[in-house]
């Protein structure tokens, strides 16, 4: 169904019709993760994917044109990176641990302590905010680091300057 | 506590810390002090911490308190001391530079916001050299491009807009391909911590996943290492960006992005999977010929001679990924210092053109015209970069390429020697158009008759034009840690 | 190595190739950002769907279950979703800025006007 | 008793599941946006509230029940607001609505 | 929209509510899904669902630019502060152990306060960007 | 004073006159005297380290390793000191005749000029006293650099064009073949010193060495073998100063020292003799001198003339290493200082024609020996000296190399010797003819005696510096000797 | 004032619910936060009686709603037919009358109950009229002066 | 039984799937796209009684939020194509 989605809003030149597709596809997005058990990340997919995106592409819709234009190339290049990339993703996971393998690496190692010792170490029942919050704090501190970079950049491009108009030469 | 046991991340925090003062502080001259005290910080530290590990020692430091597979490590060696060193230093010395050059190119009430992105794109950076956790590179990588791109956008010209625009999809492309690449590597190990990966890899046979997480680290990092095919983000993004930010850019980011490959495919994959079980050296053999070729040619024929210099940096990145393709010590070490030593060139040019770009109001070689007399001292520093760039004996060029002819004579291979100096000659023909420019030519009417850039542009811009001349004289840091990086990435015991 | 084992990398995979393309073929400025999201999605079921265990639950430890599913590349994917959308809002906040420079979000209607650009 | 609490609740839930699939029938089959919208109505009203009460039946008195409610709540008063909203701009947009003849056909079936 | 007296009505009913929601996700971001993230982009969310129904310049006057770009660094300096805190009580950078009497409990501090850093700089940069966005719209 | 100060002096000398000339480049006799002043204290520098030198001593002192077995050091030797006495020598005298040819013309940007001139004295010292060839190449490039600014002198359009040639060429093959040449010496036995014997005997077989001998010859550009001579006649753009600088002071004899510097001192004469092939190098001097001379003799710019006469001259050098025999070797050393002596005769006697007449092309000179007799007569010597007629000091030169190729045997040198004296006869002895025993077919449009006085000077000095070279106490022949001293 | 305290109130008991955790913490947290909610709430405007609109009897509601619920399940059951009626058997409509509430709050339960409803849909809502999209001719006739209409206003009216 | 229910609200969600495909109006996009937040909140509820982790019910709820505020901002933005216009004259905020 995701790719479906996909594939309409790959097609469709009605820029605001992208939007919503967009926005469906986070919605099924995030129902798929939370069948696959990714509670925290679908909540986040959904907030986001669903909701800041969506208002984030309508502010830049109305700022720009709602049409795509129509172009005449043929796309062929593209497509054959995009599919070449694929097929290299397609022999790398020939190779890869069988879905839901428990003996599989990632459920081996490192994870593995997470959920034995997560709970005694950090007293946090919910194992991904333990790893998010503690185990690897840092790179949640580089992830809000990341956001508040954003805004700040977004600020930089946006804020519209008092005295002097737009620099452009 | 001691702030020596925690120089690893303080290095890294003190830029974070100083992003958010700078927001709050917005007005005056508090946002440039804290950015600048931070990088001198920063420098300070990549030089103890640089005087630590010379001689072989590797600082270990956890975050958190969490050991090594379960909580993120900052490690320091060799390698990531001499890219501390380069990112930090070229950072303390463009940070004075630029309070005087975005007065120029950016409007007042955005300069708080120009230094904390710095502050944040000279974390990022530092924080990329200093992790030893592939997740935590991604994460970093992003901070520095978000931050880079936004810089970029600054540039007074549209044309930096659509610059950044392009740069934004292809690195973020290159970032997503790494992620993957890492993602694939997790899955087969199941850590992400780099020297717990490595040795889980080693006993790993199952090579497919791990070969295709090499393709796709190693498509994705060229991407940002603007390699040759994959440069086309690279000349526009120079050439826009604001002079400082150019200099910084020139002398760091893809270096630093080159950093991460060779971390990943020596300290990770380990050099037998990479270099013997794939044609990887021969087709990146191939594309550093072709970017030392062609680029260098499209150089020769650029008008704006920012962007010419754009174009070099692609053909300069072909000698730097040509050395790593040989996969020897001593092509390692040619591509180490051929990097360090380029970095420092660019800036200092860049840094050069950004003060000549102020006075004379743009930078393509018309408006340059005459400059050999207007502003002497800044065509006289553009010109010993540029030797600098030919690798005229004397200047840190000339060691680099040296090494680089000393690599491909280890292997016999006198085609490559020749190849190595003909492109080289490229860059006499552009670095000589600027020559002539500024020296055969008159000023352009309306130019005041002599006016040199400001003091506070010109000492910085020199005293990287004179570490480039004196890495060309003395190389006990540039070839001392390369070398010394190298047989350690290597194995082999000097 | 069965089909059905690697079902959800195909998933994956094809996501990739869409978003890439996408990103790759497409002119309008909004539509690559789009296809640029769609292209870092891919990644999320790549790592999150290997930590998936058959009959287990999300880790949050609680009384009455004992097999969890991985919950380390749901930190990492939480981050990459964070990363992808400031990449989207840092896009669009230049896309807006280029409309305003250009009258365009077409790349090549933009190329053309820099090319008349000196 | 925990048998009849349990067959009412798979009732509501397998008469909650049809009124979805009806909605979603009549998303396509309905002949313009505005009698879509009342098809869709279905599926927000009778699907979602039965299937809430199904759950809510499962879950007994306890802290989950409190929650379902919310969440029957917020349906209850999201779901017109928004299918109002939807009307009301596409009325301002000029969407002129399909309007049946003034005598047709009886519409009882 | 205010002259919706729909949308009007209703908005006011719900945005107290998906606020209290989302400092709920925030607080129990230990027990159950959510963290400072997710509750900093529902809070952003409420702010912007109030913004849409009752235009951009009350928003602006209900949460004050000043105030939305001090949150924005306040998140991060926070982050960074606990990072700091535990290299001051003796352990390294973002050692949480050492925040509390016993090991779980300065965990429990550690995550708190980082989540909250996390939850003030996502809500102040999401609502930042929107109002960015919005107020070049009607600028133009 | 000890050896290793004079020779510290001696290095710092023109620099620190290059930067006494841009202070005073507002004051333009101040600042001549200083580029005077600089010649002749250099001068008398390096003249007075030459008792020791010829007593043996050999100062030197290094002044940084760059990298492990890559120092900047320098070490004064004998074919250096001979050199570098030329090279001193003849600046005084450049200097004199530039000072009356600049001021003249009326030329711009003398301040430069002086600075770069007194830098290429500089860079030419320290090739002269270089102790490896790593040091040798720093101050070979350098020496290009710093002579590109005196070649685009005028900045014109011809400028530019013949500096880019003379660049592209000269860098060119420095960068292309010098450059792997001396990797691969540093790779092959870990140093780059000049050793007395060299230091690759032994090192490598017979045809790789041939190889490194090929990529010396042809990567030294500035010794003009064929193909890549063209920077020379592109360089003749230049001031008549510069082209003296270029053709006798510096430059070519730069190159034609680093070729002897490279085959004794690296090489090492007996490893080279040794059943390594050098037949190839003397067939491509051979022919250089030959072509060159051929050229020389159709060109009617009496620039152009001279300028293919020193292709074909510094080709004798080469020729007469590569014969490989003791004799000819000091034939090569003796005619760097002989060539250097008559070319610059030659060039200033050029310029002091273009100064008084302007006339540039050999057929526009006849009678201009009654005008001008100082001039033309230092000419005649010059000349003479060249094609080696006896009591100019060309022809000793010319003696200890057909004596050596004699004893080697090497009848193809021997021939080209012959062949090549006729056709310096050839292209030399019509101008002298015409300037002397024919009529001014054309009136000049101005009257005009002697170019001025200081350009006179000069060139009488540096004529009768050339008759009264084989008798200046046999200096350069003893240096020349001392050579191979060991050997 | 009422409507804060009452606001208070009612989040403090959301915040329990949907809590579940009864430690000391998390309750005098769930305290502080129902309260800075009720301060921007104030802020915003929107702690008043259309945002928080206790005066409305809670007998009202509890007889109100369930008369709601039976016409949902009627008229959504009557639409499921339709719609799955092979022969699509209907006649949209727009109708506009005049609703009797006297309250903002009074006429938006009235909007939402003619939506909520399948089979009707408000289109426009105001004081002087609501515009009606009806999927049927008799559904639209059945509006004006309807069941719903006066139940509302009681409701309304109610103390 | 939750079964039924599950395989019913993913063929719901297909069904409005097709219709936001097929459009035509923007309004219809947006309709099935509402719709399919619907659904996927009532499949997220399903789910985690299936799943015996009711406590999940907090992500249905944070869909059913963003649905709604989704839906509204797209409209907001097609009534009067600005995020930020107050709608009628603007207002001066109580204190
Ligand atoms: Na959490
Ligand atoms: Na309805």
């Amino acid at each position: 169904m995701m790719l479906f989605t996909v594939a309409v809003l790959a097609r469709s030149r009605n820029l605001f019709a992208v939007v919503v597709l967009s926005s469906v596809y986070s919605f099924l997005m995030a129902t798929v993760l939370v069948a696959l058990d990714a509670v925290d990340v679908a909540m986040t997919e959904a907030a986001v994917g669903a909701g800041v995106s969506t208002v984030l592409l309508l502010g830049a819709l109305h700022l720009c044109r709602t049409e795509e234009a129509k172009h005449a190339q043929a796309p062929w290049l593209p497509l054959a990176m995009a599919v070449v990339t694929g097929g290299v993703l397609v022999y790398g996971t020939y190779g890869l641990p069988a879905f839901s393998d428990p003996q599989a690496p990632i459920h081996q190692h490192v994870a593995a302590r997470y959920l034995k010792d997560g709970p005694r170490e950090t007293g946090v029942p919910n194992i991904v905010t333990a790893v998010l919050a503690s185990y690897r704090g840092y790179d949640t501190l580089g992830e809000t680091i990341v956001v508040f970079t954003a805004g700040i950049g977004v600020v930089a491009l946006l804020r519209r300057r008092r005295q002097r108009s737009e620099g452009d030469r | 506590m001691s702030v020596a046991l925690h120089m690893p991340v303080l290095q890294v925090v003190v830029p974070l810390l100083s992003a958010p003062l700078a927001v709050l502080a917005r007005r005056g001259s508090l946002p440039f002090m804290f950015t600048t005290a931070a990088a001198w910080f920063a420098f300070a530290t990549s030089i103890a911490l640089w005087m630590e590990v010379e001689h072989g020692a590797v600082l270990s430091y956890f975050i958190g308190s969490w050991p090594a597979p379960w909580g993120i490590e900052y490690r320091v060696d060799r390698l990531s001391a001499l890219f501390l060193l380069l990112v930090s230093g070229l950072a303390a010395v463009v940070l004075p530079y630029s309070r005087r050059s975005i007065q120029a190119e950016i409007p007042r009430e955005q300069h708080y916001l120009f230094y904390a992105l710095f502050s944040l794109c000279l974390a990022g950076l530092l924080g990329i050299t200093v992790t030893a956790d592939a997740f935590n590179i991604f994460v970093f990588l992003e901070i520095a491009s978000l931050s880079t791109y936004v810089m970029i956008a600054l540039g007074r010209d549209r044309r930096a807009l659509v610059a950044s625009y392009q740069y934004l999809v292809m690195g973020t492309i290159g970032a997503t391909f790494f992620v993957i690449g890492v993602g694939l590597l997790y899955l087969m190990t199941g850590t992400l911590n780099l020297p717990d990966m490595a040795e889980r890899l080693a006993a790993e046979r199952h090579t497919r996943p791990v070969l295709a997480a090499l393709a796709f680290i190693t498509v994705g990092l060229s991407l940002k290492l603007a390699l040759f095919p994959l440069h086309q983000w690279l000349p526009n993004a120079y050439t826009y960006a604001p002079s400082a930010v150019t200099a910084f850019l020139a002398g760091t980011a893809t270096k630093v992005s080159l950093y991460v490959l060779v971390r990943f495919y020596y300290s990770v994959f380990g050099e037998s999977l990479v270099f013997r079980h794939l044609p990887l050296p021969e087709i990146m053999l191939l594309l550093s010929l072709a970017a030392m070729f062609v680029a260098s040619g499209i150089a020769i024929f650029q008008r704006d001679f920012k962007k010419l210099l754009a174009w070099s940096s692609i053909g300069q990145i072909g000698y730097i990924t040509l050395g790593l393709s040989f996969d020897t010590v001593t092509g390692l070490t040619a591509s180490l210092v051929n990097l360090f030593n380029q970095a420092v060139t660019k800036c200092g040019l860049f840094l050069l053109l950004g003060g000549a770009v102020i006075v004379a109001g743009g930078s393509t070689l018309e408006r340059l015209a005459g400059l050999g007399r207007t502003m002497p001292l800044t065509s006289f520093g553009i010109v010993i970069g540029g030797l600098g760039l030919i690798g005229v004996p004397g200047t840190a060029g000339f060691i680099s390429k040296w090494y680089l002819v000393l690599a491909a004579l280890e292997r016999g291979e006198w085609w490559l020697v020749f190849a190595v100096l003909l492109s080289s000659l490229l860059a006499v023909a552009y670095v000589w158009r600027f020559v002539e420019a500024a020296y055969f030519r008159p000023a352009p009417p309306g130019r005041p008759p002599r006016r040199e850039a400001p003091a506070s542009l010109l000492i910085p811009a020199w005293l990287m034009i004179a570490a480039s001349v004196y890495f060309g004289l003395d190389t006990s840091v540039t070839v001392g840690s390369a070398s010394g990086a190298a047989e350690m990435l290597i194995g082999v015991k000097k | 190595m069965n089909a059905a084992s690697h079902f959800s990398y195909w998933a994956t995979i094809c996501l990739m190739v869409m978003g890439l393309f996408i990103v790759m073929a497409r002119a309008n400025l909004i539509k690559k950002l789009v296809g640029l999201a769609i292209f870092q999605t891919s990644i999320y079921l790549l790592y999150i769907a290997p930590g998936k265990l058959i009959g287990g639950t999300a880790p949050i430890i609680a009384d009455g279950f004992s097999v969890y599913s991985n919950p380390l590349p749901h930190v990492l994917i939480l981050t990459a979703i964070v990363v992808g959308i400031a990449v989207l809002a840092l896009g669009l906040a230049l896309v807006v800025r280029i409309r305003e420079a250009y009258d365009s979000i077409e790349e090549d209607e933009i190329l053309a006007a820099e090319e008349r650009q000196p | 008793m925990t048998m009849l609490i349990d067959a009412a609740s798979w009732a509501c839930l397998v008469a909650g599941s049809f009124f979805c699939v009806v909605g979603g029938i009549g998303l396509l089959r309905m002949p313009d946006f505005y009698t879509r919208i009342h098809a869709a109505s279905v599926t927000e009203t009778l699907g979602a509230g039965l299937l809430l009460l199904g759950l809510l039946l499962q879950a007994g008195p306890t802290l989950i029940a409190a929650k379902l409610v919310a969440l029957g709540l917020l349906v209850f008063f999201a779901s017109p607001t928004a299918a109002h909203a939807l009307a009301s701009a596409a009325m301002t947009r000029g969407l002129a609505p399909l309007l049946a003849p003034r005598e047709d056909t009886p519409s009882k079936p | 929209m205010k002259d919706d007296v729909v949308l009007r009505v209703v908005a006011k009913l719900l945005v107290p509510f998906i606020l209290l929601f989302a400092l709920y996700v925030q607080f129990h971001g230990d027990f159950g899904p959510g963290g400072g993230f997710q509750a900093g982009v529902i809070i952003a969310a409420a702010v912007i669902f109030y913004a849409i129904i009752f235009g951009l310049p009350t928003a602006r006057s209900v949460v004050p630019d000043w105030l939305v770009e001090a949150m924005v660094a306040a998140g991060v300096l926070l982050y960074l502060g606990v990072g700091l805190a535990g290299i001051l009580l003796g352990g390294n950078y973002l050692d949480y152990f050492v925040l509390g009497a016993t090991p779980v409990a300065g965990q429990h501090r550690g995550i708190f306060w980082v989540e909250a850093g996390v939850g003030i700089t996502v809500s102040g940069v999401m609502l930042k960007i929107f109002y960015m966005f919005a107020a070049r719209a009607r600028d133009k | 004073m000890n050896g290793v100060e004079h020779l510290l002096s001696g290095l710092a000398l023109p620099v620190v006159g290059a930067a006494g000339v841009a202070v005073f480049r507002y004051l333009p006799n101040l600042r001549e005297g200083v580029s005077l002043l600089t010649a002749g204290a250099l001068f008398f520098c390096v003249a007075s380290l030459v008792p020791s030198v010829l007593e043996g001593a050999r100062p030197g002192f290094e002044l940084l390793e760059v990298m492990p077995g890559l120092q900047i050091a320098f070490r004064v030797e004998p074919l250096g000191m001979l050199f570098a006495l030329v090279a001193s020598g003849l600046w005084i005298v450049s200097s004199l005749y530039s000072i009356g040819y600049m001021r003249a013309n009326g030329e711009a940007n003398q301040t430069r000029f002086y600075v770069c001139f007194a830098l290429a004295l500089a860079a030419t010292i320290g090739i002269a006293f270089s102790a490896n060839a790593f040091t040798l190449f720093i101050f070979y490039e350098a020496l290009t650099l710093v002579t590109y600014p005196l070649v685009t002198h005028h900045g014109t359009d011809g400028a530019r064009n013949g500096g880019r040639t003379y660049l592209a060429v000269l860098i060119g093959t420095s960068v292309v073949f010098l450059l792997p040449a001396l990797v691969f010496t540093w790779h092959t036995t870990g140093t780059t010193d000049f050793r007395a014997g060299g230091i690759l005997a032994g090192k490598l077989d017979p045809v790789p060495m041939a190889a490194l001998l090929a990529l010396y010859m042809f990567g030294i550009g500035k010794a003009a073998l064929m193909p890549f001579h063209r920077w020379l006649p592109a360089a003749m753009v230049a001031p008549a100063p510069v082209s003296a600088l270029l053709h006798a002071v510096a430059v070519v004899k730069a190159g034609v020292f680093s070729v002897v510097k490279v085959v004794v001192y690296l090489f090492g004469t007996e490893a080279l003799g040794n059943g390594v092939p050098t037949d190839w190098l003397i067939a491509i001097s051979g022919f250089t001198i030959l072509a060159a001379s051929v050229v020389a003799l159709n060109a009617d710019n009496l620039k152009r003339r001279l300028a293919y006469s020193t292709i074909s001259q510094l080709s004798y050098i080469v020729l007469a290493v590569a014969v490989l025999a003791p004799l000819s070797m000091i034939g090569a050393v003796l005619h760097i200082a002989a060539h250097a002596l008559g070319k610059i005769t030659l060039f200033f006697a050029a310029g002091a024609i273009y100064t008084a007449s302007h006339k540039t092309e050999v057929s526009e000179l006849d009678g201009i020996g009654r005008r001008m007799p100082w001039t033309m007569g230092a000419f005649a010597i010059g000349a003479l000296s060249l094609i080696g007629i006896p009591p100019a000091a060309g022809f000793f030169s010319k003696w200890y190399m057909v004596q050596g190729a004699a004893a080697s045997e090497s009848w193809v040198a021997l021939a080209v010797l012959a062949t090549s004296t006729l056709l310096n006869a050839a292209y030399f002895l019509p101008v002298i003819y015409s300037a002397f025993f024919r009529t001014e077919r054309v009136a000049p449009r101005h009257d005009h005696g002697e170019a001025p006085a200081t350009s006179v000077a000069a060139l009488v000095i540096t004529a009768a510096a050339t008759l009264a070279l084989p008798f200046a106490g046999g200096i350069p022949l003893e240096l020349a000797r001392a050579v191979w001293g060991g050997s | 004032m009422i409507h804060s305290v009452s606001m208070l109130v009612v989040l403090y008991l959301f915040w329990l619910l949907l809590s579940g955790n009864f430690g000391a913490f998390l309750l005098s947290a769930g305290a502080g936060c129902a309260a800075a909610v009720v301060l921007i709430a104030r802020r915003m405007d929107v702690a008043d009686h259309e945002g928080h609109p206790i005066h409305l009897g809670l007998r009202a509601l509890l007889s109100y709603w369930p008369w709601l619920v039976k016409e949902i399940v009627k008229s959504g059951w009557d639409v499921s037919r339709r719609i799955l009626d092979p022969r699509l058997p209907v006649s949209p409509t727009l109708a506009s009358f005049k609703p009797s509430q006297k309250t903002d709050v009074g006429l938006v339960i009235h909007a939402n109950s003619i939506t909520l409803t399948p089979g009707t849909l408000s289109v426009q809502v105001a004081q002087d009229g609501i515009l009606v999209h009806a999927l049927t001719r008799e559904g639209a006739a059945a509006l004006a002066g309807s069941e719903m209409d006066r139940r509302v206003s009681r409701l309304e009216d109610s103390p | 039984m939750f079964a039924v229910a599950t395989v019913a609200l993913i063929v719901a969600v297909g069904l409005a799937l097709v219709r936001s495909a097929l459009g035509p109006s923007v309004f219809d996009r947006l309709l099935a796209a509402n719709k399919i937040g619907t659904c996927a909140m009532l499949l997220l509820a399903v789910m985690s009684f299936r799943n015996g982790r009711p406590e999940f019910l907090d992500l249905a709820l944070v869909y059913g939020m963003l649905n709604i505020i989704g839906t509204i901002a797209i409209l907001k933005y097609f009534r009067h194509g600005d995020l930020g216009d107050p709608g009628d004259g603007d207002r001066e905020p109580a204190q």
